[in-house]
């Protein structure tokens, strides 16, 4: 059975028991939506082990490959880190609601559509789906101002660019006669790669794309959307949605628009570069720890970037090509721990008439939380790619891929935005280690069960990636298709 | 190609070769005098440009439903009947209804009073322009990219051809089936959002 | 008279799309900027219909079908989002949307 | 122009058209116009049934004055309307304000365009048909918002809102009993159903049943749901308190008057007329008469076509009744001649028709035979067409008021589930049949 299909029966279900339980009880939904995910991470399993070549399901609308398994094993997995960090959270926030739960679910169906997709269809609405879900999460606090105008600017910037890439969609769909990718990538290759309204449709197609993944100069929803969404859907949209966002991108512009790479690659070149700048010097200023983090995911969108680059100079199938898209892939995949380890931390801040999302909450964090504490400096040391930890692992992909390819000033920039990107972390860990915590709040942080296990869970990935990383190499390259 | 890096999608066009029907092209017969054409796109670009410069919101939207209903004169133009009446339901039925009566309840003298326009107005009406210029130079240099004709739909059939393509025919599912119900989910999502988003208390 | 082709139809979908553009980039009234997404997503299906004429396929016109559906949803949810919006904050102005900085 | 006018007239009686087709684009124009002043005419009739129905539900007497029994009492009233000063309030947005009624008309009116009064007896016959309608007819919410709107003035704008409200929830319970129907059309050796309102008839025809009995009783609650929608939907009674005098004075059109007024008035009356052509063609078998299975022999096809009439000398016959009772006071004496003179002219249609119906007994190609096949079939469409438009007025004599909460409720939580379930279980049982 499709994860997909299953997914949606329990969101259903979450709605329909939700009716039914009293408000004390209402954390059995977070209980029912982490069912959920375990019973589609069972189908993916058995999908896994029954499709070994990857197949076209459902009259060439999706391609269930490895590309779309891995991608549907990790949206799985910081969905179901989510719930484990939202059930606390909405409690304090008084929003304790089934449709939460299954609006989460949902989105994961939408976004598992993104990733197995080749249909423009299937992808715009999957897309779609994905993104109002998202829309009605950020807002879920519907008393809070400030998730009110994150929604908001999110759905107005979301929506704007949504008509932008199904505009280029339509162009795409005129150029082939029809929404198949394949046909898509036919129709646009050879002589007609030229032709200015197949760069129109690329252009339209690549704005809305970028806006998505939050590349400069169109990441000025992510900021706002992610400082005043509630932190645990904060955490989920940097680490879920971005990596739909990837899958989508991949998707089109590798699977769909290779013909037309020569055009795509120089404003590429342009977008991660302005990207890593934007993303790191706006970062160095922020006093608000979600919008910092914000900004530095911006910049982490550029490092990929680089990656795509590199993907878009050597020719197709060679070992710089092949590097890039592993690169890309497993930064995705150690991002994905990493970030939720750290918004999971900043989540477990919110207590009592504590929002927590400035960097100052964060203040003598060792004293109150010691555990967390030493956590979080073991995912910020990740995000800045320090070698034990797992984000070294992305990053010396993606440089590899970078040199291979023989873009040596992009890789030497690269590592000295990585150099600001520490800076700016360790401003997090300074407050969290050197200071001293504010007075009446000194005292031991009131941690949930289900937050200590997510946070650990994070770590524990995070350290093992980069600890033993052969395993998860060996996983990208199977995703890929590659044999080694 | 390498053979070391088998992406399936490229490698096998012929698997996932959708049978898409392309009929025999055939010379377009002139449906409507080109006057009609003529006379619904102004309609349909004029009253577009009223929605974006009218002071009242509930001038813009009017002015909008002047705008889809001509945009579903030119798909009846196209063939399209069963996208043209449902370009009337939803939109100006439904969506432009939805649209009124936010208006009406969010309904602020002074909105209407002050200034309209952004601060940064004039950059965005010179991007746009630019966008304009790219467009219309690309769809006059590319131009022959296009199939310079007009093929026939049969209009007779093509709410029951649409239902094929969406529901599949009997016995096998369509192309769109999965789309279709992937949808629906976002349909209820959308309710889910609204009422999440307006009720005082869930 | 020139007979209407395909062209015709891009070029009157390509100048609503950009009046949809001007609007979301220069209007301050959230109501209106969502009209203008309306009308961007009207030159989608425009393209998507002049297309499927030319192509002599359904592909363009169920697509279409599909974009309507998403505009419906949008609609909903971004009004429902404006609503509680203004419950909290007397406006309706994007730029006195200013809690966070933009 | 004259000859060829002429010529398109003969030519449209003496040539076989394809059904739904109304000929060459002259007859449409045509026919647009017959229905357009037909459709005015039947408002001012329903105008005067209405008042003395009610009347006579209340033991009154209700308009006698004007006419005998206040026969021109809505000739008087359409005057005065139109002579009536034309009120446009100082604070109201004037183009909307002018425009809001028109839109209203315009949907109401423009639904009669794939209104099939028989096979061959509708301006076109669009693929779409139903679609088009339910699109079209719920365009009138937007002149009913916008007139609110516009008055600037409280009353009305609450009115509109609460009006538009219900018509947008209700049009959900509608366009799914609508499906149902629809679904049913498919159940043919194709499987493929039609939208087009004549190929719905003509599905009937087939199955050789209304789809009122169809799958008794799913296409019975079906239609019991549109019944009800229909009615919520034109803003009648029991669910009229838009327009509640009690409430809202006169809901969304407090601020009009004269002409403007009673194109609001028209308005809702041509859709009264609509929705349950609607209903009628989807539930009812449309032209074809009662029982189109087992009484379908060239003997009941003659009597059959007796019926119409029959109708018109019932009603002389009533006519006739009047002004024998009529009092014999001088006052009456003009009444009594008038009442008379139309006696005589319904007996004159009657017989008319009596003759029509008896030289086109047999069916060929004669065009009697022909004109008899016209009339029975917008006969039977307007005979069941009227039965709803007395339902409404029923309606609204005997049954009290809605609250507008439980008007909500009733649509969304009752309506809406059951409309969903009949569509289900239609579905089920289709997949079963066929």
């Amino acid at each position: 059975m499709l994860p997909m299909v299953e997914l949606t029966i329990f969101a259903l279900g979450i709605l329909l028991i939700d009716l039914m339980i009293p408000r004390e009880w209402k954390w059995l939904n977070a209980v029912g939506a982490f069912a959920g995910i375990l019973f589609a991470t069972v189908c993916v399993w058995q999908i896994q082990h029954t499709l070994p070549h990857g197949s076209i399901g459902f009259f060439n609308a999706l391609l269930v490959d490895r590309f779309a398994l891995y991608f549907w094993y990790l949206f799985l997995a910081s969905a179901a880190i989510t719930i484990l960090m939202s059930a606390r959270y909405l409690d304090i926030e008084d929003e304790q609601h089934g449709e939460y739960y299954s609006l989460l679910l949902l989105s994961v169906v939408g976004m598992m559509c993104m990733a197995a997709g080749i249909d423009i269809v299937l992808l715009f609405i999957g897309l779609e789906l994905m993104a109002i879900s998202i829309y009605i999460l950020v807002g879920f606090l519907r008393r809070d101002r400030r998730s009110n105008e994150a929604a908001l600017k999110y759905l107005l910037l979301g929506a704007f660019s949504s008509g932008i890439f199904a505009y280029g969609l339509s162009l795409l769909y005129g150029l082939s006669g029809s929404t198949n990718l394949a046909y898509i990538a036919r129709a646009v290759s050879g002589p007609r790669a030229q032709n200015p309204i197949v760069i129109v449709a690329l252009l339209t197609t690549l704005v809305g794309l970028l806006f998505k993944i939050a590349a400069v100069p169109f990441h000025q929803w992510a900021p706002d959307a992610y400082e005043g969404a509630p932190t645990c859907i904060t955490g989920f949209m940097s680490v879920a949605v971005k990596a739909a966002a990837w899958a989508l991108l991949l998707r089109i512009l590798v699977f769909g628009l290779l013909p037309l790479r020569s055009i795509y690659t120089p404003i590429m070149v342009f977008v991660a570069i302005a990207t890593m700048t934007g993303g790191n010097l706006a970062a160095l200023t922020q006093t608000n720890t979600k919008r910092l983090l914000a900004y530095s995911s911006i910049a982490h969108v550029g490092y990929m970037l680089l990656a795509f680059v590199a993907m878009g100079t050597s020719p197709y199938g060679s070992p710089a090509f092949a590097d890039g898209f592993k690169g890309i892939l497993l930064y995705l995949m150690v991002y994905t721990f990493m970030n939720l380890g750290v918004f999971a931390v900043i989540t477990s801040l919110r207590h009592r008439n504590v929002i927590g999302d400035e960097i100052d909450d964060l203040a003598g964090l060792y004293s109150r939380a010691p555990v967390e504490a030493v956590l979080m400096l073991l995912f910020l040391l990740s995000l800045a790619g320090i070698p034990p930890a797992a984000g070294f692992l992305g990053k010396y992909y993606i440089f590899l891929s970078l040199i291979e390819s023989q873009h040596y000033w992009l890789a030497a920039l690269g590592v000295l935005y990585a150099l600001f990107g520490l800076y700016y972390y360790l401003r997090i860990a300074n407050a969290m280690f050197m200071r001293e915590a504010p007075a009446g709040e000194t005292a031991r942080l009131p941690i949930s069960l289900a937050m200590r296990t997510a946070v650990g869970v994070a770590a524990l990935a995070t350290l093992v990636i980069g600890v033993f990383p052969e395993p998860f190499i060996r996983t990208v390259n199977w995703s890929l298709g590659i044999v080694r | 190609m390498n053979p070391a890096l088998v992406i399936p999608a490229l490698a096998h066009p012929s698997r996932m070769a959708a049978a898409f029907i392309d009929s025999a092209p055939n010379p377009a017969a002139p449906i409507a005098t080109p006057w009609f054409f003529y006379g619904l796109a102004a309609a349909a670009v004029i009253s577009g440009l009223l929605v974006i410069t009218r002071r009242n919101a509930v001038h813009s939207a009017l002015s909008l439903i002047v705008t889809l209903l001509s945009v579903a004169g030119l798909y009846l133009m196209l063939y399209a009947p069963f996208v043209a009446g449902v370009q009337i339901i939803v939109y100006a039925g439904g969506i432009m209804v939805l649209f009124l009566f936010v208006i009406m309840l969010v309904n602020i003298e002074r909105v209407s009073k002050e200034r309209q326009f952004n601060r940064i107005w004039p950059v965005g009406l010179l991007a746009s322009c630019a966008l304009l210029a790219l467009f219309m130079s690309a769809i006059q240099k590319g131009k022959s990219l296009f199939l310079d004709r007009m093929v026939q739909l049969p209009e007779g059939t093509n709410t029951q051809q649409i239902a094929a393509a969406l529901y599949g025919e009997t016995g096998k599912m369509g192309q769109y089936t999965f789309a279709f119900e992937i949808a629906s989910l976002l349909l209820l999502v959308a309710i889910l959002g609204a009422v999440i988003m307006t009720k005082k208390k869930i | 008279m020139v007979p209407i082709t395909t062209l015709h139809y891009l070029v009157v979908a390509a100048a609503l799309f950009v009046l949809g553009v001007v609007g979301v980039l220069t209007r301050r009234n959230v109501v209106i900027i969502l009209m203008s997404i309306e009308l961007i997503l009207n030159a989608v299906n425009l393209n998507l219909v002049a297309f499927s004429r030319m192509w002599g396929n359904l592909h363009g016109q169920v697509f279409s079908i599909f974009i309507v559906v998403d505009a419906a949803a949008e609609a909903a949810v971004g009004l429902g989002i404006l609503i509680a919006f203004f419950r909290n904050k007397e406006t309706i102005n994007v730029d006195e949307i200013d809690l966070l900085k933009w | 122009m004259l000859t060829s006018t002429i010529n398109a007239f003969t030519s449209y009686l003496g040539s076989p058209l394809p059904p739904g087709n109304a000929g060459n684009q002259l007859w449409a124009l045509i026919y647009v116009l017959i229905i357009f002043a037909g459709v005015a005419v039947v408002v001012l009739c329903m105008n005067w049934i209405e008042r003395k129905a009610l009347a006579h539900f209340q033991i009154r007497l209700g308009p006698m004055r004007v006419g005998p029994h206040g026969l021109l009492q809505p000739i008087a009233d359409a005057l005065k309307l139109m002579l009536k000063e034309d009120i446009i309030p100082d604070e109201a947005d004037k183009l909307v304000f002018w425009v809001a009624p028109l839109i209203g008309l315009v949907a109401a009116f423009t639904v009669y365009t794939v209104i099939p009064f028989g096979p061959s007896q509708a301006v076109s016959d669009m693929n779409i048909g139903i679609l088009f309608m339910l699109g079209v007819s719920s365009l009138g919410v937007l002149g009913i918002v916008t007139a609110g709107w516009a008055s600037n003035s409280h009353y009305p704008l609450i009115g509109a809102l609460r009006s538009s409200a219900q018509m947008v929830s209700y049009e959900v319970a509608m366009g799914l009993a609508v499906v149902s129907a629809i679904l049913m059309t498919s159940l043919n050796r194709t499987g493929t159903g039609t939208l087009s309102m004549i190929g719905i008839v003509q599905a009937q025809q087939q199955q050789g049943i209304w789809f009122l009995f169809k799958f008794f009783p799913l296409g019975l609650i079906a239609f019991v749901i549109f019944a009800i929608a229909m009615v919520a939907e034109t803003n009648r009674s029991p669910f009229d308190l838009a327009e509640a005098e009690s409430e809202l004075t006169a809901g969304f059109h407090t601020e009009y008057s004269g002409l403007r007024w009673s194109l609001f008035m028209l308005a809702e009356y041509a859709a009264m007329i609509a929705v349950s052509a609607i209903a009628v063609t989807l539930w009812l078998g449309g032209w074809l008469h009662p029982f189109p299975n087992a009484l379908n022999g060239p003997a009941w096809e003659f009597i059959f076509s007796l019926f119409p009439g029959l109708t018109f000398g019932a009603l002389a016959l009533f006519a006739v009744i009047g002004t024998v009772r009529m009092p014999s006071h001088s006052f009456f004496r003009i009444q009594r001649a008038g009442l008379a003179v139309f006696a005589l002219l319904l007996a004159f249609i009657a017989l008319l028709l009596f003759v029509i119906a008896i030289l086109g007994r047999n069916p060929d190609a004669s065009i009697a035979a022909r004109f008899r096949e016209g009339i029975d079939y917008v006969y039977w469409f307007m005979l069941k067409v009227a039965i709803f438009m007395y339902l409404f007025i029923w309606y609204r004599a005997t049954w009290p008021r809605y609250r507008f909460d439980q008007l909500m409720k009733v649509g969304w939580k009752v309506m809406l589930p059951i409309s969903l379930g009949v569509l289900i279980l239609t579905a089920i049982v289709g997949v079963f049949v066929s």
